[in-house]
């Protein structure tokens, strides 16, 4: 079953042209991988997704409920989390009540020490425990990356969308990093639309990839597939 | 702009006594001074009063709204004329007054919040002129610039007894402050502060939360300006005007922006510097402006934050 | 009656959109609403004031003069009270705030309470076709307001340093990775935003004598122009201007003078509900 | 972090010092009230001076009670909630006998609800409403014009004397123009006088449109109660549009005709404006009052302009003399003494009414003159008895 469906998403900016005739889906419990060159309009499709705007036209349906242009945090309470990719922490929060803020909104009477707890499960998750206390803008651009998916992760999504979250890292951590995001398909049924410049990661992880250029999509299809296409080399490589 | 709220939380009893005992010396200060004395308390509560209710927008969400002592006046005229006119008892006109503020604070809140920043600014600025004019023009109901005299909240005029109104007004601000902030909401508040765009991905109604800080803040100005009103049995147009939100900004940015106990220690100083300084006549504007943009400037963090600096020095100087 | 109130409107919305001019600039750039801009325009009046009179400079001089100073005075409030202020455009407003209260007692201190007012450049009035008499000095203040308005739009549409102001205003992390060095566009054109309301004010000093607080009024009108126009707009600037002269001298001629001040808040409220980003602003993306 | 620190410590400590000469003991204060601050600060300036003169003249002709008279200036920038505090601060820190000034009508009638509570004898100098003195409270008395003191008196008079048939009334938007503009508009209906009345706005400062209005009204005199600058920009712009040197022009209050700024502000047009004032150099009534200009020629090193100085200045004379004979300071025989006031003052004879039931009571009404400017001339029109010419159009 498709969670979430995209039909001819078009987003012009001023004159500029963003996303023409997007069309997309992402099964249920897959992980989907959006790639493509810079410029081709994956971060605008993620905002569109995520309700920061709406498409000038085309329409978004999530478990088969329309929610194109519907305010983000509606969207989010529906079930679509995302991080960004350059990281919006609230500086001046420390790492728990930052992942609070998802817990609540989620869970509104939840109690002090029902979102504590939350949160503090969600951080170790993730990895960051004993950084319960610590001012989000105290820590590196790495921890950062995990605290935005930690938060993400309060909010109880259904479906996660993560920007470029591996920017930073080394191999190693790059190999625990796509154990981590498969564990949290395997282990809390999680659906994940990942856009990603590792492309060794891509291919491990997911199952499916979309290819996006220029705003349009380019193709899609497993990974296998996509590398060896050669429109995809040619949108990477240029002539 | 910080905010520091886990560690100022009244954890601990011992805390919590001491905070009562504290109270409780205060409350029993004015029968040790004179008439004179006493009055400054009573304003600096007043003060305290519109700080921190102008601290829960201006601190915790980052809204900076002109129009407080706007809101203030509203609440104050509305109970004044109530009273006045239609002959209302002047504790009901304070609490039409307060609700009267509320609602208007909800509908400039609604008006500007979409756009959010500065046009919140500069479209509070806007009402608090607005309504200076109508106050101005509308002599006949308003008494313009004569002022519009009213009766006190008791039958014998007494300052102990305005004392302990001011007390009480006080602490129900305060208490309401502490309540939000504490709450889910002011987890919130300070989402949609430190970034409204992460915060409304994580399913924060920022328009909501704006609007919910905005009418309360709105509304405990009201209730300030109208007992406020009621004390000094004389309402003009210098309460709702922007030297009074000049004041109750610069208390908050020197007491302490967005931290609880900021803006009381910002209203207690800065009204007892002014008694001092008042001497000096024609200057002490200047230099009560040049207080608060050097603080502003070189202290954001206003006097708690020159605390918990030191403290913090002191801290690790000691472990 | 009603050529004069259209007359009186143009030439007032030509002021307000000059006054204006200054806080759109350093909205569009910095993000930074500069509530002093008010104290600048008095500023440059009293400067205007001392020159020309107290130092006996021919008046166009002494006008130059107080621009310039007025500039360098808006370089040096960058320096210190905007620059660390940069990305919180809440504080720089807090901060301009009280920069405006300490600037008017200070002139109080100065300059004393009366109101000072620059030689003016021409006398009398004029008739015009018959239907009403015109103070000259307006006329001439019209002139020199269209003249600067003018030079300003030639200057950002033409030159160099414009180019580098619009892109700055369209996005500033694209002007940034382009190698523009914001630090120093940002404290250029906070000068530049303060040179314009000194230019405003030695223009209008010789009608309008400045007194210390005489800067609110002033600073009233331009933001309320900022924000009808549209934020950093420069056309809306000088459309918002002239509507708001123009509704607030039709309005005293036809509704009410005491609530002359009045009309052009009503307007902005209704251009908020409901266009909210003003007249000629872009949708926040 | 160590500079504001510094800085702090050192406001408060000169802030304490700063009061610190309040307690010298053998003196007798007296308060004052005014703004020194905000819109109408020129009026505390001219309180300084008459104050400056008052002291030296009080204390060289002996002083009250054997010791010197100290005037303790408490601002009140003009808002009544200041004005009320300051009374307070002035009666009950530093514990002065009486307290006069006060040029605000709003500031005014919040001060006099303190100086009936504190019962502190409270002399008003130059707040003009009604109510101040209407309210016939035992401790506030009135040493100034009121408002229905100066229609009636003066401006109603002046109106019938040069038989003008059609008036405009132009008021600023504050107590004080509201109020007076009504009395003016009632006393004209009565005399029959056709008139229009408008309102404008107190910090406007361009008043075309005003203008406009009352010059298709073509009336033969404007009676302008906009006080400060507001009035330089309203002479200034009648003229560019034409509606004088047709009509003439009142100005209500005086003193900002005669500040030093108005001929810069208002050029040409200034000529042939008229102002109610109480001072004019060659119509002194007293001794007193040729006295006061040349000491405050020696002080200040120029002409007497704002009259509000010498208001100050009769005030203070009269709340001594009121001292010596009281021969205590105890507030009801303060008052008792007051209501029996006999003394020659630079405007006349001060007595106070002791009628009850109007605004007459614990008043004196000085004299006052309208003025016109004839080539930058003070000619004096009215009373008829003390005028030095006729009015020119």
């Amino acid at each position: 079953m498709e969670l979430i469906k995209g039909v001819g998403i078009t987003k012009h900016f001023g004159g500029v042209k963003a996303l023409s005739g997007v069309d997309f889906k992402v099964e249920q419990g897959t992980i989907v991988g959006l790639i493509g060159p810079n410029g081709a309009g994956k971060t605008t499709l993620f905002n569109i997704v995520a309700g920061a705007f709406p498409p000038t036209s085309g329409t978004v349906h999530f478990e088969g409920v329309d929610i194109t242009g519907l305010p983000a945090y509606k969207i989010c309470r529906r079930g679509v989390a995302r991080t960004f990719q350059v990281t919006r922490p609230f500086g001046e929060m420390s790492c728990v009540e930052n992942v609070a803020v998802g817990v609540v909104n989620h869970q509104p009477d939840a109690s002090r020490a029902v979102w504590t707890q939350r949160a503090v499960e969600c951080l170790r998750i993730v990895g960051l425990e004993g950084f319960e206390s610590t001012e989000a803008r105290h820590l590196n651009v790495v921890q950062k990356k995990k605290l935005e998916i930690a938060r993400a992760l309060a909010t109880g999504p259904k479906l996660l969308m993560l920007d470029e979250v591996l920017g930073g890292l080394n191999s190693q951590e790059i190999q625990d990093a796509i154990t981590f995001i498969r564990n949290l398909r395997d282990q809390l049924g999680l659906t994940i639309l990942w856009i990603e410049h590792v492309m060794g990661a891509i291919m491990q992880a997911t199952e499916k990839v979309i290819v996006l250029d220029q705003g349009r999509i380019l193709m899609n299809g497993s990974p296998e597939e996509v590398v060896n296409d050669s429109r995809v080399i040619h949108a990477y490589l240029g002539d | 702009m910080t905010i520091s709220l886990g560690e100022s939380r009244l954890k601990s009893t011992p805390k919590i006594l001491l905070c009562l005992a504290g109270l409780a010396v205060f409350a029993l200060l004015p029968w040790t001074m004179g008439v004179y004395n006493q009055h400054v308390l009573i304003v600096c509560l007043f003060y305290t009063m519109m700080a921190a209710s102008w601290n829960l927008l201006a601190g915790y969400t980052g809204q900076v709204s002109f129009g407080h002592a706007a809101f203030a006046g509203i609440g104050a005229y509305v109970s004044g004329i109530l009273v006045v006119k239609a002959g209302l008892n002047p504790w009901g006109g304070v609490v039409i007054g307060t609700l009267c503020a509320a609602a208007f604070g909800f509908l400039v809140g609604l008006l500007c919040l979409r756009m959010g920043g500065i046009y919140l600014s500069l479209t509070t600025l806007g009402f608090s002129e607005i309504l200076h004019i109508v106050i101005n023009n509308e002599y006949e109901i308003t008494r313009g610039t004569m002022g519009l005299q009213v009766p006190g909240l008791i039958e014998n005029y007494s300052k102990i007894a305005y004392f302990y109104i001011f007390l009480a007004g006080a602490l129900i601000t305060l208490a309401v402050v502490y309540r939000l902030v504490h709450s889910n909401a002011g987890l919130n508040f300070r989402a949609v502060q430190n970034d409204e765009r992460a915060a409304s991905a994580l399913g924060v109604d920022v328009v909501r939360t704006r609007l919910l800080a905005f009418t309360v803040s709105s509304a405990l100005a009201g209730m300030a300006g109208a007992l406020y009103g009621h004390y000094m049995l004389l309402i003009t147009p210098h309460l709702p005007s922007l030297d009074q939100q000049f004041l109750v900004l610069s208390m908050t940015v020197i007491g302490g922006l967005g931290s609880f106990v900021g803006p009381v220690i910002g209203a207690f100083s800065l009204e007892i510097l002014s008694e001092y300084i008042r001497a000096w006549g024609e200057y002490h504007v200047l230099v009560f402006g040049l207080v608060a943009l050097f603080v502003a400037r070189f202290a954001p963090k206003g006097i708690v934050g020159i605390y918990k600096a030191w403290r913090g020095k002191y801290r690790a100087a000691t472990a | 009656m009603f050529a004069i109130a259209s007359m009186n409107g143009l030439v007032i919305g030509v002021i307000y959109a000059l006054t204006a001019l200054g806080v759109s600039l350093v909205v569009g750039i910095m993000n930074v609403v500069n509530f002093a801009h008010g104290e600048f325009y008095i500023l440059a009046g009293y400067f205007s004031f001392l020159f020309a009179n107290a130092l006996g400079m021919p008046i166009i001089a002494a006008m130059g003069l107080a621009v310039a100073l007025v500039f360098v005075f808006g370089l040096l409030v960058e320096y210190t009270l905007i620059r660390p202020t940069y990305g919180d455009d809440m504080y720089s407003l807090i901060l301009t705030f009280i920069l405006s209260i300490v600037l008017q007692n200070a002139y109080l201190f100065i300059f004393g309470p009366y109101p000072n007012k620059p030689p003016g450049w021409i006398k009398g009035a004029t008739n015009i076709f018959d239907l009403f008499f015109y103070g000259n000095q307006r006329m001439a203040a019209l002139v020199a307001g269209i003249a600067v308005i003018v030079v300003v739009f030639a200057m950002i549409k033409l030159t160099w340093f414009g180019r580098i102001i619009r892109a700055a205003s369209q996005d500033r992390g694209m002007a940034e990775l382009n190698g523009v060095n914001t630090t120093r566009l940002n404290m250029l054109s906070f000068g530049l935003g303060c040179a314009l309301a000194a230019a405003a004010g030695v223009i209008l000093a010789p009608v309008f004598p400045v007194t210390p607080t005489a800067g609110v009024p002033v600073a009233l009108t331009a933001f309320v122009v900022v924000v009808l126009g549209g934020m950093g707009s420069m056309w809306g600037c000088i459309i918002g201007g002239l509507i708001l002269g123009l509704v607030e001298n039709l309005g005293a001629a036809y509704l009410s003078t005491g609530y002359k001040h009045v009309f052009g808040f009503v307007i902005l409220i209704m251009v908020l509900a409901i266009r909210p980003s003003g007249l000629f602003g872009r949708k926040e993306a | 972090m160590r500079r504001i620190c510094c800085f702090l410590v050192l406001a408060f400590a000169i802030a304490c010092m700063a009061t610190g000469p309040a307690w010298a003991s053998d003196t007798i204060k007296v308060g004052v009230v005014g703004p020194r601050t905000g819109g109408a600060a020129a009026t505390g300036k001219a309180f300084e001076e008459g104050i400056q003169l008052a002291t030296d003249y009080v204390n060289a002709n002996g002083g009250v009670l054997g010791k010197k008279i100290e005037i303790v200036f408490e601002d009140t920038a003009g808002a009544p909630d200041k004005a009320a505090s300051g009374f307070e601060r002035l009666a009950t820190r530093d514990k002065v006998v009486m307290v006069l000034g006060e040029s605000h009508s709003s500031a005014a009638l919040a001060e006099i609800e303190v100086a009936n509570r504190l019962k502190v004898p409270f002399m008003v100098v130059e707040a003009w409403a009604d109510p101040i003195t209407a309210k016939n409270y035992r401790y506030v008395f009135r040493a100034g014009p009121s408002n229905s003191g100066v229609v009636k008196s003066t401006i109603a008079q002046w109106v019938a004397a040069e038989k003008f048939k059609k008036v405009a009334i132009v008021a600023e938007n504050t107590d004080w123009g509201l109020g007076i503009a009504e009395l003016c508009k009632t006393a004209l209906d009565a005399a029959g006088v056709e008139n229009q009345s408008l309102v404008t706005e107190r910090k406007s400062q361009d008043h075309y449109m005003e203008l406009t209005k009352i010059k298709s009204f073509d009336p033969d005199a404007v009676l302008a109660f906009v006080y400060g600058t507001g009035l330089h920009y309203f002479v200034a712009q009648a003229g560019e549009v034409g509606l004088t040197p047709k009509a003439v022009i009142l100005d209500g209050a005086g003193p900002p005709s005669l500040w030093p700024d108005f001929w810069p502000n208002v050029g040409d047009y200034g000529n042939l404006e008229c102002f109610v004032s109480s001072m004019h150099e060659k119509v002194e009534l007293t001794p007193l009052a040729t006295e006061f200009r040349k000491s405050y020629v020696k002080a200040f090193g120029k002409n007497p302009t704002d009259y509000k100085s010498r208001s100050m200045f009769d005030a203070i004379l009269i709340a001594a003399d009121a001292i010596n004979r009281a021969g205590s300071v105890d507030a009801e025989k303060l008052v008792d003494a007051l209501e029996k006031t006999e003394l020659t003052v630079t405007r006349g004879t001060a007595r106070f009414g002791t009628e009850k039931g109007g605004p007459e009571y614990h008043h004196w009404m000085p004299p006052m003159l309208v003025i016109q400017w004839q080539d930058k001339e003070q000619v004096v029109l009215f009373p008829a008895e003390g005028a030095t010419g006729k009015l020119k159009r």
